[in-house]
């Protein structure tokens, strides 16, 4: 990893397994569609990478309206991965994401073993997709998603069948609806992941109490935002200590000083998600905080942040 | 929730002219509030300044939210009810209806707002000599405004029809008399205008109409409703503004998606409506409690 | 229980077991003190009841400051359950209490099943103690506390054991600090709690990123406020579907609409916690919006409201 | 962090009076802000109606919060700073830090707050004839403005040293000239007043000081502990107000807690600095950071 020195000004280029990436700034999945999206509102290619919403083999329709809601610094969700298919998006919009200099991941999706192969499979044969985010952990869904990502060994099968069906760089991506993450992060480095990332959504329920439903039509939803923030940086803490691979912290990041707990508590990198609804544009202001903060430390680059948490005990 | 498709499907015309000029690229600007101006309880007109959005198009709108940091993540969609490219303004109508409208109502004049847009895909113009039919109510009848300005020559033949609840709810005559634009007035309970909903009046005008007409309908979803079946009973060309709730305004979050069948599709799909709408032909949509009785 | 007729104004008392709260409003472990301290800002005699904070058989001096942080919608602490211990509270505190119409939970705290149950003895001993709520899930001291509230084996031991050293109504408070809540409310159900206190707070970490240490003296802390809410309610949605015994909803109620949305997801009473201490008289006004709806839904008493969720699935 | 005990432990006399009048019982208030003066830069001076609460004793502190909901869920500390019971008022000076000392310092005059107070343990009056020393610095020299007023007779014996890091680091000098207490001023740079921190010229004037003194601090931790050192050598009675991070204002979160020792402790004890202080014995109080060089 070539660390700048101080004087050139400090360093935002991460390694994540093979995969580099110009800056540790990713857009998450679910919240940057397929990257074309908000092309027109935000450079792309100011972005280290963008993650695309999550991929089955087919298209979906996803979940009934209303499929988000507001909650105290938070946003509960249940879209249900509505989306065009993996196919589709290599054929249709991979081509128009080439045009870009960010690093494209394929948030993949399945209700099978083999679903995750075959996405995956075909994910890798395109020319273009930088890395594979595994979607192990997305509550909204009936079959699949999240049963796959609160049981170790569901996940270990998951991860190892990727694994063998493509050579990209394979990202799991960890559910926090679990009590020890770092049982699912090992499981997750011993089927051969090279990089994790942390968090997918907290499973919520808001109720409208005057018709007595659930706020949103598939009645629970996943909650994202500033209000799981310290789940999250405890989550990659603890997760970033019990593997040797990159973590990709992720979980209410609104601003420099928000990304750099992540950073601080062990992140390589770190995804910005339901912020991108409403300031599609933090992308600048974040590498500017991170830039500041780094030569104010005197660090050569942001890899050397990672892990530095002073921890107590 | 089961859904229906419409009652009859009429041969169905494209009548989404294939040029339609976007407007201006959509970006997040910030702009200051420039004229507050009240219309009297939760209702109000909020003049921004910023040159790009003052080239809206009819129809489209924009995700707003204050500058300074509050309490909520989300914006909150409205519509340009009108612009002046001349000063580089734009206004909104705004009604509070909860914490979000709330605090864009609250905002004094010469505070910042953050503005993503123009969004969305706005009203198509009509036809040579067609005439023109617009139903409004509540805040939907903003986008009508711009729209009845900047129409081609057959702007003499619009009329509008603009109900509510009550009198009270028709917070908007004011602004559309200063445009001069020709309205029919009702209210539910005859507190202004006639009683009972616009597709009366609506009704009674298209039975005098010879010649080719065109509707547009903007308001609550069960007036858009009554008049997409009235267009497609009588086969005439027909343009709803939904609005779902809406959490990007570009497409990424599909919290706003609504149920549209394009022709030759064999069954609706989920669709954004702040990407492909919010105006639709009403043919294509398929209303969430299928059709009013 | 006696529910008032609608004419006679809608009932808010219920049952937790043998126990009978005037009103389902407790004020929750650790933001309350012993009561007494709050008898001057709040009349204690409008709560349905007051839950101490946590009590160990000896006092303990708790955790060094910066003791708690607020996060977005959220405060973060790690109080280490500094108090006085079971038997000066007997001594000291208990007989003012008994001064208010109140009931009051004993929150009983130990670092082995033995002193669980030792704490439970004294207190069902003392006069005017009304129930015991049996913390398994403090997420901010090294021995004891959570570890106990995160298996469902010493789970079921510990409520087992001061079961048998008390005949007062036993309520273990669950921590949400894991992957099917629903296991542990059945592990306590069959060991013989009478109810179940749902939840405690999320563990959570939030860093001073100029000093790279953690902005609370312990290092971790245990999330609350409104920001936990939607998964507090699901929680407690879900438990109540587990279990026969009553459920105390716990999560970031700051209105009366909060408090219904977890009676409708199956709570039979509520705690209100970090509330308390920005809006100490938030009872009065909570207790009026219950009556307000009860009424306007034609109920004739909260308990009536219990559980009625209309779940799509 | 390892935390040792005072240096010396003289024999320790009873500073605290019995009975001190605990001012009104504290209670949760909405007071509307009749005045707000803008000191310059982030101080302000916040002037609250309410009876009870302009009863509060020198030193005791309320948790404020503005009424309107924001995004912060606790309250913030604050001084009364002074009080005119005459006409039910109350004042607060303020420095903006933070988001939460920010919300109150952007309430606007006629807006309400919501206050919990009187809270807290304030100073003990001096004995007849004792020399009253007061060293203040940043907004701890704020309690000392009603401190000076309501004191008995040996008023005249009162001085106070007002010390800060440079000349803008003392907003409050025209406040408490306009209460003519006697004041020597000192900042580090020398900007205003004598160049250095205020226990040098505190040191010369106990010097000069013939028969009994007294000390009072509030101020920065460093500063409070180097005058609780000269009180300790001397054996000089002093108090000082602590200023922890505070969550609740009345001893149920023990957020707030110090490590206090009392005589005949084997050792210290956290307690809570909102009940039992904020003012303590300054014999008392065991420093975080034990004792300085
Ligand atoms: C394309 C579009 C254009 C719009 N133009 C305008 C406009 O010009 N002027 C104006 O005042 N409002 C307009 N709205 C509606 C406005 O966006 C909503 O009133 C606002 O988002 C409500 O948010 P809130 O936080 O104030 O209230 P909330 O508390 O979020 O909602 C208050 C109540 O309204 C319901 N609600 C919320 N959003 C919507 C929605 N979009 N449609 C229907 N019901 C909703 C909620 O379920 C709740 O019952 C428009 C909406 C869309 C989608
Ligand atoms: C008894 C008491 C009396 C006080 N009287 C006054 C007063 O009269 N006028 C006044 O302006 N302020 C006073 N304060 C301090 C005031 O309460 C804090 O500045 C305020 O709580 C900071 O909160 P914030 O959200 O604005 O800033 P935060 O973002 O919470 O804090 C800003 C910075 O200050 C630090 N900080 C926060 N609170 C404190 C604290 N209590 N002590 C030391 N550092 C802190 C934080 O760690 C952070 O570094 C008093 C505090 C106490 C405990
Ligand atoms: C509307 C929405 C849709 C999402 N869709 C996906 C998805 O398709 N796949 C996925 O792995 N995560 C999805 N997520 C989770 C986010 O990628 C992210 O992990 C989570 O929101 C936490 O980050 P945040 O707090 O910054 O939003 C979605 C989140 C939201 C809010
Ligand atoms: C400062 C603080 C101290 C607490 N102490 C205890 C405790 O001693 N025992 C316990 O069971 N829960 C304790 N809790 C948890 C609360 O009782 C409650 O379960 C949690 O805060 C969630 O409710 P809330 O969101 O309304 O605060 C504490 C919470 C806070 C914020
Ligand atoms: S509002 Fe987000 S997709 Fe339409
Ligand atoms: S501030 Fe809560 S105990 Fe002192």
């Amino acid at each position: 990893m070539s660390a700048k020195s101080p004087a050139a000004g400090p360093s935002l280029q991460v390694r994540i397994g093979a995969l580099t990436l110009k800056n540790p700034l990713l857009a998450a999945s679910g919240t940057c569609g397929y990257g074309v999206e908000i092309a027109h509102v935000v450079d792309l290619s100011t972005l280290g990478g963008i993650v695309t919403k999550g991929l089955y083999l087919a298209a979906r329709d996803g979940c009934e309206v209303p499929r988000i809601v507001e909650t105290p610094a938070g946003l509960l969700n249940a879209i249900g991965l509505q989306g065009v298919g993996i196919r589709v998006f290599v054929d249709k919009f991979l081509p128009q994401l080439r045009a870009y200099d960010t690093a494209v991941i394929v948030n993949v999706c399945g209700e099978t073993v083999e679903e995750y192969a075959e996405v995956s499979r075909i994910a890798s044969e395109a020319p273009g997709v930088h890395a594979l985010e595994i979607n192990i952990s997305c509550p909204n869904v009936k079959t699949g998603g999240i049963a796959f990502g609160i049981d170790p060994v569901m996940t270990h099968d998951v991860v190892a069948a990727v694994r063998r069906a493509s050579s990209l760089p394979v990202i799991p991506k960890l559910s926090p609806n679990v009590t020890d993450i770092t049982v699912f992060a090992r499981a997750c480095e011993e089927a051969g992941a090279d990089a994790i990332s942390c968090v997918n959504t907290f499973l919520g329920l808001a109720i409208d109490v005057e018709s007595k439903k659930p706020k949103l039509a598939f009645g629970t939803g996943g909650l994202s935002g500033p209000a799981i923030r310290p789940l999250a940086v405890r989550m990659t803490w603890q997760a970033a200590r019990a593997v040797k691979i990159p973590i990709i912290g992720i979980g209410g990041i609104a601003s420099a000083n928000d990304a750099l707990e992540f950073f601080i508590a062990g992140a390589a990198a770190v995804q910005v998600g339901t912020l991108n609804f409403s300031r599609p544009n933090i992308y600048a202001e974040i590498e500017g905080g991170l830039v500041d903060y780094l030569t104010r430390h005197e660090l050569s680059g942001i890899h050397a942040l990672s892990g530095t948490l002073q921890y107590p005990r | 929730q089961g859904t229906r498709g419409p009652a009859r499907r009429g041969k169905i015309r494209g009548t989404r002219p294939e040029v339609t000029d976007p407007g201006p690229a959509a970006a997040d600007r910030v702009c200051p509030l420039v004229r507050r101006e009240s219309l009297g309880g939760a209702y109000a007109l909020l003049t921004f300044e910023h040159r790009e959005l003052a080239q809206a198009k009819a129809g489209q709108f924009a995700m707003i939210q204050p500058e300074a940091p509050g309490d909520l993540i989300l914006r909150r969609p409205f519509s340009i009810m009108d612009t002046d490219p001349v000063s580089g303004r734009f206004t909104i109508f705004l009604k509070a209806v909860g914490p979000g409208s709330r605090t864009v109502f609250d905002l004094r004049e010469g505070e910042n707002a953050r503005v993503l847009g123009p969004l969305g895909r706005g009203f198509s113009p009509p036809r040579e000599g067609e005439r023109v039919f617009l139903a409004g109510g509540g805040y939907g009848v903003a986008p009508f405004a711009l729209f009845s300005r900047v129409l081609p020559p057959g702007r003499a033949a619009l009329h509008l029809f603009y109900g509510g609840r009550s009198a009270v709810d028709l917070p908007l005559i004011g602004e559309l008399e200063r445009r001069d634009i020709p309205m029919t007035l009702s209210t539910d309970d005859g507190s202004r205008g006639e009683k009972g909903r616009v597709t009366g009046p609506l009704l009674s005008a298209l039975s005098e109409t010879a010649g080719n007409a065109r509707l547009y309908a903007c308001g609550p979803g069960a007036m858009m409703q009554a008049v997409a079946r009235i267009a497609a009973e009588r086969e005439i060309p027909c343009e709803v503004s939904l609005d779902p709730w809406m959490g990007c305004g570009v497409g990424t979050c599909l919290g706003c998606v609504v149920k549209i069948q394009e022709p030759g599709e064999a069954g609706p799909k989920n669709r954004p409506a702040c990407t492909e709408g919010p105006v639709f032909d009403s043919r294509r949509v398929i209303w969430p409690h299928g059709d009013p009785a």
